[in-house]
């Protein structure tokens, strides 16, 4: 397996979430992860809107204030000072959380540290003994919302690959992930196994593989 | 801006197909969708589930939909109603199913639907002949019953307010069941006594948020059930 | 087994509410059901604030409107129009009997048709072939809120017991009466059977006796 | 009227007794009790259990009570911050209990506290290690786990205005856990930047009806976590 960290071709963290960003419907109610996945937001296609939900109580979240406008008391899941836009509201905790677990919440983007062949997602825990365990919404965000669909470089900092045969962190969700988007490519969960759909510019099929510990087929199209 | 506003009750009605399971909001006629049921019994789509805590009073509104022989089957908690033979008729004469359940848990069984709660326990109708057929369990001592979710294709529901994308503000005691069937049905209906633009419902005061509502239509002057009732009218 | 339909003794329905209403403490949230029971809040004692509940969605309930000032969307659950009180709110029918399950209510005054010596409550449904089933909201208040107070008539119409060694028509709920109000008599549902606590003027042990279809026992106060 | 004030933080506090189960209101820092959890600090109570989303941050609120050796339990659904470092470290030294349950089950299992539902079935953690232990069971083909309703001796919560009955409103994303604590504790605690006479909040804003509310104190100025933690504070 090669390094990928060193390859100059491959997408960004923003062109990452340009390409997932795409793949949402217009006027789909979405809820956006902590880091890569929240940055989906900058990069709506024009014509479409998306209403944000954060499920610790607001539907219609709006992009950060400006430097001295944070109010502690209008915050998101990832305790990050936010806006709201026209059109939002604000509820409890059991009723976001009826959205999420009710299918109401029509796509969530979620960081991922593993996803295996069959959809199951492991991104709350790396299962070390030491390890504070820290779950938060990420079991009620998979169990309820239709489309998850993932963002994460391809492979590991050490160059180990994060789409994996069978997980070995402890799991969030089995068979849950329905896409996957990272900076070579953009891989379907299906029932027929990963079908990759598309190719970051200069990357190859073969090196897609290559970085991927699980067997991808080809879509053509 | 997303935009769920429709022209008529008529439209915002149009894909209901028979066979359909239909929640009604309204808890007698306070918040019951009277223009929404009309265009339903205009509309003429049969072989109806419905889901309402009563069966419609005069011959006005539910009665009328149950009486023009609409709803083949009826969850509700209180089939009675001192103004309507409508539904007693067809009942006793075997023409209409009926599941009589308590009425706070028919509430709960709703909201269950809504928050993709498959069941739960609960400790009304414990030892009643309306726990006949259920599971029992005990849980700290105590026996309690365990409800299935209520989930419909449909909703219809009254509100006072909305905005556009379909947030919703209601009147009074008009709001009982509707929040809840908002949140339960595959596509949830609304008429507004008033529609305005997002924003102008202040986001603490909203009741039920826009991901719930599907399809708005203003209704600004709805009928009063109680009014047509004392006028002696019936529908259509 | 002697008719008390004929008796000038005994609580006229406004002394059996007012006595109803000596039992509740102050402070109370209460849900009163149609009947005498709601004449409970005419009667309440001086310097006791009662705050009503009504399961179709309001607390706070104020008496009736005067004529021509009724709102069709503020009714009660016996569908009559109400008004609210200073410090009322309104809310959606799973959390109105949220407060009910959960034991939130203090006390609920309710009519029946019967009550067992056990404290078994039928006030539903006489059961007959061709009567139609309507339970509405009185199984989901016998089982959760934790003083069910009853007032009734002694007797029926035609003089038959309505407190009785088992119910013979089908029940609301089981063990969920823990006080009775007659015309003739305070009865408490004990765990060592049913005690007067209080005989109405000039009604004597013996004909509450006579007039009921179970055990009592006098209390020595 | 019923007027449930009372004067100050520590009275408010004064019931709360060795042992007792606290769920304490607040996501992060948003809707915080901070003057409650600082009065139950002064006041030392000591072997409580305690529920809330997080574990605190800094050396203040929450954190701090957890420092100062209060909590032998905690259950909660995300127990690590980048602020603070008092529950890890006696979470390590295994001097305190940590019951981890999903964000959304937690609520909905205080929900259920308060709706005197003792059990219910929810997707999530399904197949994951937190379903150790627990019940499954299939409905219309899905699995399912079996959830406990959960309860308090004590609810501590921030609100925005209160009347003096002790209905409430909350503050933007404050609001949170603070309406499902109110309903599923035995006395529920409340610190309100305001508080109003009855009637001065209208019957439809209210969040929380009076019901489930025992005992308010006015803390008009509240602290700010995030701020005592820029400054370097700590409690006591």
């Amino acid at each position: 397996m090669k390094g990928v960290a060193g390859m100059a071709t491959g997408w960004s963290r923003e062109q990452m979430a340009t390409r997932a960003a795409q793949d949402i419907p217009d006027g789909s109610y979405v809820n956006l992860g902590i880091g890569i996945p929240e940055m989906v937001a900058q990069f709506v296609p024009r014509g479409r809107v998306f209403v944000y939900h954060t499920e610790n109580g607001l539907l219609g979240m709006g992009p950060a204030p400006s430097a001295g406008a944070e109010d502690p008391e209008l915050i998101n899941a990832g305790k990050a000072p936010v806006t709201t836009v026209p059109g939002a509201s604000f509820f409890h905790h059991a009723d976001s959380f009826a959205m999420i677990r009710g299918g109401h919440i029509d796509v969530c983007v979620l960081g991922a540290m593993q996803v295996s062949a069959r959809g199951d997602l492991a991104n709350w825990s790396t299962g070390a003994a030491d390890a504070i365990p820290a779950v938060g919404g990420a079991m009620d965000l998979v169990a309820g919302v239709d489309s998850i669909f993932v963002i994460t470089t391809h492979v590991t900092k050490t160059g180990e690959p994060k789409i994996v045969e069978e997980c070995s962190y402890p799991l969030t969700g089995r068979g849950v992930v329905s896409r996957i988007f990272t900076d070579l490519a953009v891989v379907d969960v299906t029932p027929r196994g990963l079908e990759v759909l598309e190719l970051a510019p200069g990357v190859s099929f073969e090196e897609v593989c290559e970085n991927t510990g699980a067997p991808l087929r080809r879509l053509d199209r | 801006m997303i935009d769920k506003t429709v022209d008529t009750p008529a439209e915002a009605v149009s894909s209901i197909v028979e066979g359909s399971v239909v929640m009604i909001g309204g808890f007698g006629e306070a918040g019951s969708p009277i223009e929404l049921i009309h265009a339903l019994i205009d509309q003429g789509t049969r072989n109806l589930t419905a889901i309402n805590n009563n069966t419609g009073n005069g011959e006005v509104g539910l009665a009328a939909l149950i009486g023009n022989g609409q709803v083949s089957k009826m969850i509700c908690s209180y089939p009675r109603s001192s103004h309507s033979k409508l539904f007693p008729e067809l009942y006793r004469a075997g023409k209409i199913e009926l599941e009589l359940v308590p009425q706070g848990t028919l509430a709960e069984r709703i909201r269950a639907g809504g928050a993709g709660i498959p069941a739960f326990y609960t400790p009304a109708a414990v030892g009643t002949s309306l726990a006949e057929g259920k599971e029992k369990r005990e849980f700290d001592g105590r026996e309690y019953l365990l409800e299935h979710w209520l989930k419909a294709d449909f909703a219809l529901v009254k509100c006072e307010t909305s905005d556009r994308m379909g947030n919703l503000t209601y009147n009074k005691t008009a709001r009982n069941f509707g929040p809840l069937m908002c949140m339960a049905a595959r596509t949830t209906i609304v008429q507004a006594r008033v529609i305005v633009e997002p924003g102008e419902i202040d986001p603490e005061h909203v009741v039920t948020p826009c991901v719930f509502v599907d399809r708005i239509v203003e209704v600004s002057e709805p009928l009063h059930e109680s009014r047509l009732i004392a006028e002696g009218r019936r529908y259509p």
